[in-house]
C-alpha cells in the first residue's frame, strides 16, 4: 500500500510541474477588477468614481458653472474647499493633504436625475422602489449608507424637495 | 549585595538619562508653531500669565478670532484671557476651563457654543494643536482620551518624538532656537487677523437629515456648567456673529442652546441677529468672507459685549490696579501698534 | 563487508574505500552518490535505510556505513 | 497587536516580569496564557484553527507513540522465541500501521493549510486553465488566512514525523503539548523548532540569569533596529517601485533588487532577532534562522545560511524521505540500467530536489510567482551543481586567484544579486510582468537617469530617508562583522551596564530613525501573512 501511496503522490506532483510552464507564460487569469456599482456615482449621466481626486477636467464634462465658486475656509490650515454651482446642482468639495476630494453634491431642481432615475418631486414611494428599504429613514428624510459616501432624500408631504450624496472625509 | 549595586546604579542611571534624551528629542522635533499655524501656539501661552483674569474665553475660532482681551482692559479696564484653539471640541474646553480653575477663579467664563455640533473625535492634526500646548497633568491624559481618533495612540501623546520623528528631516531655525522657551504668538489668546476680504453671501447653510445636538457634546456642556457652579463662576454662552454658508448655525440649535440656557438659568447672547447693531460690516470687518471677523470686526464686537458685561456685573477697573497696570498697558500699546501698522 | 566495497568501488573505481576515511569531508561521496549508495545496499542487503539515518557521521567511511547497516539488520 | 509596536513591548516586559516572579511551576503555564493571549490580539477568529492543529496533532502523536511502545514492548516480549526474520515481519507491518496513523494525521493537518491558504489559488488557477476554452466564471472563495498557520502546521507535522521516525515521545499533557505549538514568540514568523529540542526548554523552570537576560535584551533592541530603521525605510521606495512599474523600468529594477534585499533583511532577521531575544530573555534558546546569509558563495550555501530551519525541515521531511523512499530506489535502478550510470545517477536526486522546491515555493505563497522562485532556485541550485567540476578545474588553474579575497566578495555579490533578482518575484508578483521588468534591465539604459540630481528622490523616499537606511545598512554591516566569531549579543552577555547603555543608544536611533507611527502605519511583518 505505502509503494502505491508514494508513487501516485510522486505521479500527481509530477503534473503540478508541468502546469506552471504552461500557466506562468500566458500570465496571470486576466481578472478586470469587477465594477460593482456601489463604488461609483453619477450625476444626469456623468458617473464618477467615489473617493476619487477632483480636479478642474473632472468637473468640465458636467457644463458651465452658473457663478463663482464660494470657498470654505478652515480653521488653520490653508487648503480651502470650494463649492460649485451648476445648472440644477451644486458640487462640494475639501482639500486634504494637497488633494482635493468631493465632499458633497446637492440637487437643486428636477432638470438632473440620480442613475436610478430619482429626481426631485419623486415621490416617496418610487425612492423606495428604486433603493429599498433605507439604512436610516427619518420624518423628513431617507439616508441610504454606501461605501464611501451616503445618499440622501429630503422629503415634504412624500414628495423629494432635495437630494444629497454626502462623502466620508477619509 | 554591593556587586549587584554596582551593576544596578548604572543602569537605572542609563534608563533615566534615555527617558530625559526621548523628552529633550521630543521638544526639539515637534512643531514650534511659531511663525506658520500659530493656531497651535494658542494653548500654551496661557502658561506665560503671572496674574488672574475677570473673565475666561473658551472655544474656537470664534472666540480667539472675535473677541481682543487689549479692548476689554483699555475701554472698560475688564482683564480677560482667549483659552482658545482651532476647532476645540467640547470636551477639550471642558478639560481646559477645570485646569485653568484649579490657579484662578475668574467672574464669568465665556463659552462659544458652535463646537456643540461636533459629537465625536474630528480630526488628529487640530487635537495635536490642541493637546500638545497643555502642561502634562492628569488633565491633560483625560483630554487626550477623550479626544483621541482611531489612528492616534495615547504614547505619542506622552513622547510626542513617537508622533513627529520624521520631522527630523526637515527642521528649521526655530526648532533649535525655541526649543524650551517659546515666547507668545497671541495677544492674550487673542490671534489678530488683520487681512480684509469682505463679501455678502446670500446663501443659506446646506440642509441637515438630523439636528438635535449630539448626546455626548451636551454632557460635556453640563460639566462644563456644574464646574462653573462649584467655584462660583458665572458661565456665559455666545455663538459669535458669522455669515458663511459653511459655518451656518442653523436656527434648530439655536432653539436647543436657547432651552439649555433657560432651563439652567445661564445668559446667552446669539450675536448673529445684532451683527447691525454692533455695527459689522461683512465687506470690510472680515478676512475670510464671512467666516470670521477681522482686527476690525473683532473691536466692535468686543466693545459691544463690554458694555453688555458692565451693564450686567459690576467688574473693579483694573486700569488702576498698580499691580498689573504696566504689563496690560504694554499690551495694548503693542495691539495697538500692530493693529494701527496694518491701517 | 566485501560485497559494500564492492557497491562503493563500482561507483568510484578510482578510490580506496578500505582506507580511506573521511569520504564526505573529502567530497568523494555527494548527495547523488549517497542515493544510489543507498539504493544499492538497500536492494544487496534486503534493509531500510530510513531518511533519518541519512547523516553524515553514518557515511563517514566504508566501516561507519558496514556498522549501520549491521544495527539496521539486528533491529 | 502588532509585533512593532508599543502595546507589543508592555505585553514583553509584563510577561517577562511575571515569567520570574512567579513560582517556577508555574512558569510555562504563564508562557501558554501569554502566547494565547497574544494569538487572540492578532484576531479573536483564528483561534479556532489554532486550536484544531493542535488537538489534531496531539491525539495523532499520542496514537503514535502508544503504537510504537507496545510495537517494542511486544518484541521485548518475544525476544527469546522470535527469529530475526518473523520479529523483521512484525517490525514492517507495524511500521505499516504506524504509517496510516501518520498519514491521517497529516492530511488532518496540512489538509486545513491546503484548505485555507491554496483553495483561492486553486479556483483562480483552474479558471483561467478553463477560460482558455471559452469564458467560465468559478466563485473564489475568499478564505480567513491565520496568521502563523504555515509556521505552527510544519512545526506539528515535523513533531508527527519525529514520532513515527521513533526520534522522541509523544508528549502526554495536553497543555504543555499547546505550548509547544503557539510558543508566542515564534508563532508568528517562526523560526520552526523541533520537539526534541524546544518541548523540553519550554517547560523546565529557568532562574533568573543576567547574562541571558542581557543578551536577549540587546537582539530584542537590535531586532527592531532592524526592522523599523532599514526594513520599513526600505519598504518605502519598493512600494513606489511596485506601484510605478510602468515607468520605474532599467536601472530601477537594479534599485528593486538591493531595496527589497534591505527590506526582507530587515523585516525576517529583525523578526526573528526579536524572537529569538525575547526567548533567551526567559532563558529558552531557539533555533537560529541565519548566519550571514549574504556572504554566501553559492545559492546552495545561501539556502543554508537563510532561513535556516525551513530549509532543515524541507530536507529532513520532504527531500530525503522522497529521495530515498522505495518507489525512487526502483526508479533510480531503472535509470541507471536504461538512461546508463551518469544520468541514471542524477535524475532522482534532480526529481526529489525539483518536488522539494516546487513545495518551498508554494509554501511561500499560493500564487505562480512563489512556485516560479522556487523553480528558479532549484534550477540555479542544480546548474551551479553541473558545474561543480568546472569551478573544481577553474580553482586548479587559478588556485592563487580564487583564493583570493576579491573571489571571496565577487562570488558573495554574485549570489546575492542571483537571490535578490529571483526575490523580485515576490514584489512584482506578476509572473509575466517580472520576466519583462528583468529584460528592461538591459535592453532601458538609463543609469544617468537615477544619478541625476533629481534622480535621487525620483522613487518616493526623500534624500533624509535614503541616509536613514544606509545608515542602518551600514550599522549592520559593522555589528555582522563585530559578532562573526561570537554574535554580539553572547559577547555583551557578560558586560550589563555596556549592553544597557547599547540598548539605550538604539531605543534612541529607533525612535528617531525609525519609520513607524502615523506616517508610515509600521508593515505587519513581511512573514506574518504567511
Amino acid at each position: 500500500m505505502k509503494q502505491h501511496l508514494l508513487k501516485s503522490i510522486v505521479l500527481c506532483l509530477a503534473l503540478c510541474l508541468l502546469l506552471p510552464a504552461a500557466v506562468s507564460c500566458q500570465g496571470e487569469p486576466p481578472h478586470e477588477p469587477q465594477a460593482n456599482e456601489e463604488d461609483y456615482f453619477s450625476i444626469g449621466k456623468i458617473r464618477f468614481a467615489v473617493g476619487q481626486v477632483v480636479t478642474e477636467e473632472t468637473l468640465a464634462p458636467l457644463g458651465a458653472q452658473t457663478r463663482e465658486p464660494e470657498e470654505a475656509p478652515n480653521c488653520a490650515f490653508d487648503g480651502k474647499g470650494k463649492l460649485y454651482s451648476f445648472s440644477g446642482f451644486e458640487i462640494e468639495t475639501y482639500v486634504k493633504n494637497g488633494l482635493t476630494y468631493f465632499y458633497g453634491v446637492y440637487f437643486l431642481d428636477d432638470s438632473i436625475s440620480t442613475e436610478k432615475g430619482i429626481t426631485i418631486g419623486s415621490t416617496k414611494d418610487e425612492v423606495i422602489a428604486a433603493y429599498g428599504q433605507a439604512n436610516d429613514a427619518k420624518e423628513g428624510s431617507l439616508t441610504y449608507h454606501r461605501k464611501g459616501m451616503d445618499l440622501v432624500f429630503f422629503f415634504r408631504d412624500d414628495r423629494v424637495t432635495r437630494i444629497h450624496y454626502l462623502f466620508t472625509v477619509s | 549585595m554591593k556587586k549587584r549595586l554596582k551593576i544596578l546604579l548604572p543602569c537605572i542611571a542609563i534608563l533615566l538619562l534615555l527617558a530625559t534624551a526621548l523628552v529633550l528629542l521630543g521638544r526639539l522635533v515637534e512643531p514650534k508653531y511659531l511663525t506658520e499655524q500659530k493656531e497651535g501656539g494658542l494653548v500654551r501661552d496661557y502658561y506665560k500669565e503671572t496674574s488672574s483674569h475677570d473673565v475666561l474665553f473658551v472655544g474656537d475660532c470664534e472666540v480667539y478670532e472675535n473677541f481682543t482681551p487689549a479692548t476689554l482692559y483699555r475701554d472698560y479696564g475688564i482683564t480677560s484671557y482667549i483659552r482658545g484653539s482651532a476647532q476645540q471640541l467640547v470636551w477639550q474646553s471642558y478639560y481646559l476651563l477645570e485646569e485653568m480653575l484649579k490657579t484662578e477663579t475668574p467672574k464669568v467664563v465665556v463659552y462659544n457654543v458652535l463646537a456643540l455640533k461636533y459629537g465625536e473625535p474630528q480630526n488628529e492634526a487640530y487635537n495635536r494643536m490642541t493637546l500638545d500646548g497643555m502642561k502634562n497633568s492628569l488633565t491633560k491624559w483625560r483630554a487626550v482620551l477623550a479626544s483621541m481618533t482611531d489612528e492616534e495612540s495615547f504614547a505619542s501623546y506622552v513622547l510626542p518624538l513617537l508622533r513627529f520623528h520624521d520631522r527630523f528631516g526637515q527642521l528649521k531655525g526655530e526648532d533649535l532656537t525655541a526649543i524650551f522657551d517659546r515666547p507668545t504668538v497671541s495677544y492674550k489668546g487673542y490671534l489678530m487677523q488683520t487681512g480684509v476680504e469682505g463679501g455678502v453671501s446670500d446663501r443659506e447653510g446646506i440642509p441637515l437629515t438630523d439636528y438635535t445636538l449630539p448626546e455626548r457634546s451636551m454632557e460635556y456642556l453640563e460639566k462644563m456648567r456644574l464646574t462653573c457652579e462649584e467655584h462660583g463662576v458665572e458661565l456665559i454662552l455666545i455663538k459669535s456673529p458669522t455669515n458663511h454658508w459653511k459655518y451656518y448655525w442653523y436656527d434648530e440649535w439655536d432653539e436647543q442652546v436657547k432651552d439649555y440656557a433657560a432651563s439652567h438659568g445661564l445668559t446667552y447672547y446669539n450675536f448673529i441677529p445684532l451683527c447691525e447693531e454692533i455695527g459689522i460690516d461683512w465687506n470690510t470687518d472680515t478676512y475670510d468672507k464671512g467666516a470670521h471677523l477681522n482686527v476690525y470686526g473683532a473691536e466692535k464686537l468686543t466693545v459691544y459685549f463690554g458694555k453688555l458685561l458692565q451693564e450686567t456685573h459690576n467688574f473693579d477697573d483694573r486700569r488702576e490696579d498698580e499691580t498689573i497696570k504696566t504689563e496690560w498697558n504694554a499690551l495694548v500699546d503693542a495691539y495697538q501698534a500692530a493693529k494701527g501698522k496694518e491701517k | 563487508m566485501e560485497k559494500l566495497l564492492e557497491i562503493l568501488s563500482s561507483l568510484h573505481p578510482e578510490v580506496d574505500f578500505a582506507s580511506c576515511g573521511d569520504l564526505i569531508e573529502e567530497g568523494i561521496l555527494d548527495s547523488l552518490d549517497i542515493v544510489t549508495l543507498i539504493t544499492e545496499i538497500n536492494n544487496a542487503f534486503d534493509v531500510q535505510i530510513p531518511a533519518e539515518e541519512v547523516i553524515p557521521e553514518n557515511f563517514e567511511s566504508a566501516a561507519a556505513i558496514w556498522a549501520l547497516i549491521q544495527k539496521l539488520d539486528e533491529e | 497587536m502588532q509585533v512593532s509596536s508599543a502595546i507589543f513591548v508592555l505585553f514583553l516586559a509584563l510577561t517577562i516580569l511575571l515569567y520570574y516572579l512567579l513560582p517556577k511551576k508555574w512558569q510555562w503555564g504563564l508562557l501558554l496564557v501569554a502566547s494565547y493571549c497574544f494569538y487572540l490580539s492578532q484576531g479573536v477568529q483564528y483561534i479556532g484553527f489554532l486550536l484544531y492543529t493542535t488537538v489534531v496533532t496531539f491525539v495523532t502523536g499520542i496514537l503514535l507513540s502508544r503504537r510504537a511502545e507496545r510495537e517494542d514492548a511486544f518484541v521485548e516480549a518475544h525476544r527469546g522465541d522470535w527469529n530475526k526474520e518473523e520479529r523483521k515481519a512484525f517490525r514492517a507491518k507495524e511500521k505499516k500501521a504506524r504509517f496510516r496513523i501518520l498519514l491521517a494525521g497529516l492530511i488532518l493537518g496540512f489538509g486545513l493549510l491546503a484548505v485555507l491558504k491554496y483553495t483561492a489559488f486553486a479556483a483562480t488557477t483552474v479558471q483561467s486553465v478553463l477560460s482558455w476554452f471559452g469564458d467560465a466564471k468559478i466563485k473564489i472563495p475568499s478564505l480567513l488566512l491565520p496568521l502563523g498557520l504555515s509556521f505552527y502546521t510544519f512545526q506539528s507535522m515535523g513533531y508527527l514525523i519525529d514520532l513515527y521516525r521513533k526520534k522522541s515521545k509523544a508528549e502526554k499533557n495536553f497543555f504543555k503539548f499547546a505550548l509547544f505549538v503557539s510558543f508566542f514568540p515564534q508563532i508568528i514568523q517562526g523560526p520552526i523548532s523541533r520537539f526534541g529540542d524546544l518541548s523540553e526548554q519550554l517547560t523546565k523552570p529557568h532562574a533568573f540569569s543576567r547574562d541571558d537576560f542581557c543578551a536577549g535584551l540587546f537582539r530584542v533592541a537590535y531586532g527592531f533596529f532592524k526592522k523599523l530603521v532599514v526594513a520599513d525605510t526600505a519598504m518605502i521606495g519598493v512600494r513606489y517601485l511596485y506601484a510605478h512599474t510602468d515607468t520605474m523600468r532599467g536601472v530601477y529594477v537594479v534599485l528593486l533588487i538591493f531595496l527589497y534585499s534591505a527590506e526582507i533583511y530587515g523585516d525576517f532577521t529583525g523578526g526573528i532577532d526579536i524572537t529569538l531575544g525575547v526567548a533567551r530573555m526567559m532563558g529558552i534558546r531557539l533555533a537560529e534562522n541565519f548566519n550571514r546569509p549574504f556572504s554566501s558563495q553559492s545559492v546552495k550555501e545561501y539556502w543554508r545560511r537563510w532561513h535556516i530551519t525551513m530549509g532543515t525541515w524541507f530536507t529532513d521531511y520532504v527531500f530525503y524521505p522522497l529521495s530515498v523512499s522505495n518507489g525512487m530506489q526502483k526508479f533510480s535502478t531503472w535509470s541507471r540500467k536504461h538512461l546508463g550510470n551518469a544520468v541514471g545517477k542524477r535524475l532522482p536526486v534532480y526529481f526529489a530536489t525539483i518536488v522539494t522546491w516546487f513545495l518551498t515555493g508554494l509554501w511561500h505563497g499560493a500564487g505562480w510567482n512563489f512556485i516560479v522562485w522556487g523553480l528558479l532556485n532549484c534550477f540555479a541550485i542544480l546548474f551551479s551543481q553541473e558545474l561543480m567540476p568546472l569551478w573544481n578545474a577553474f580553482g586548479k588553474h587559478f588556485a592563487k586567484l580564487s583564493a583570493s579575497k576579491f573571489f571571496y566578495c565577487f562570488r558573495a555579490a554574485r549570489t546575492f544579486l542571483l537571490m535578490g533578482l529571483f526575490r523580485s518575484l515576490d514584489v512584482y508578483k506578476d509572473v509575466p510582468l517580472t520576466f519583462s521588468l528583468w529584460s528592461s534591465m538591459v535592453t532601458r539604459w538609463n543609469w544617468g537617469e537615477l544619478f541625476s540630481a533629481s534622480g535621487l528622490t525620483s522613487f518616493g523616499m526623500s534624500t533624509w530617508q535614503i541616509g536613514v537606511m544606509l545608515f542602518g545598512v551600514l550599522c549592520i554591516v559593522i555589528a555582522t562583522n563585530l559578532g562573526k566569531k561570537t554574535p554580539l549579543w553572547d559577547r555583551l552577555a557578560t558586560k550589563p551596564v555596556l549592553c544597557v547603555s547599547l540598548v539605550a543608544c538604539l531605543v534612541i536611533l529607533i525612535l528617531t530613525l525609525g519609520s513607524y507611527g502615523i506616517g508610515y502605519d509600521a508593515a505587519d511583518f513581511i512573514y506574518g501573512q504567511f
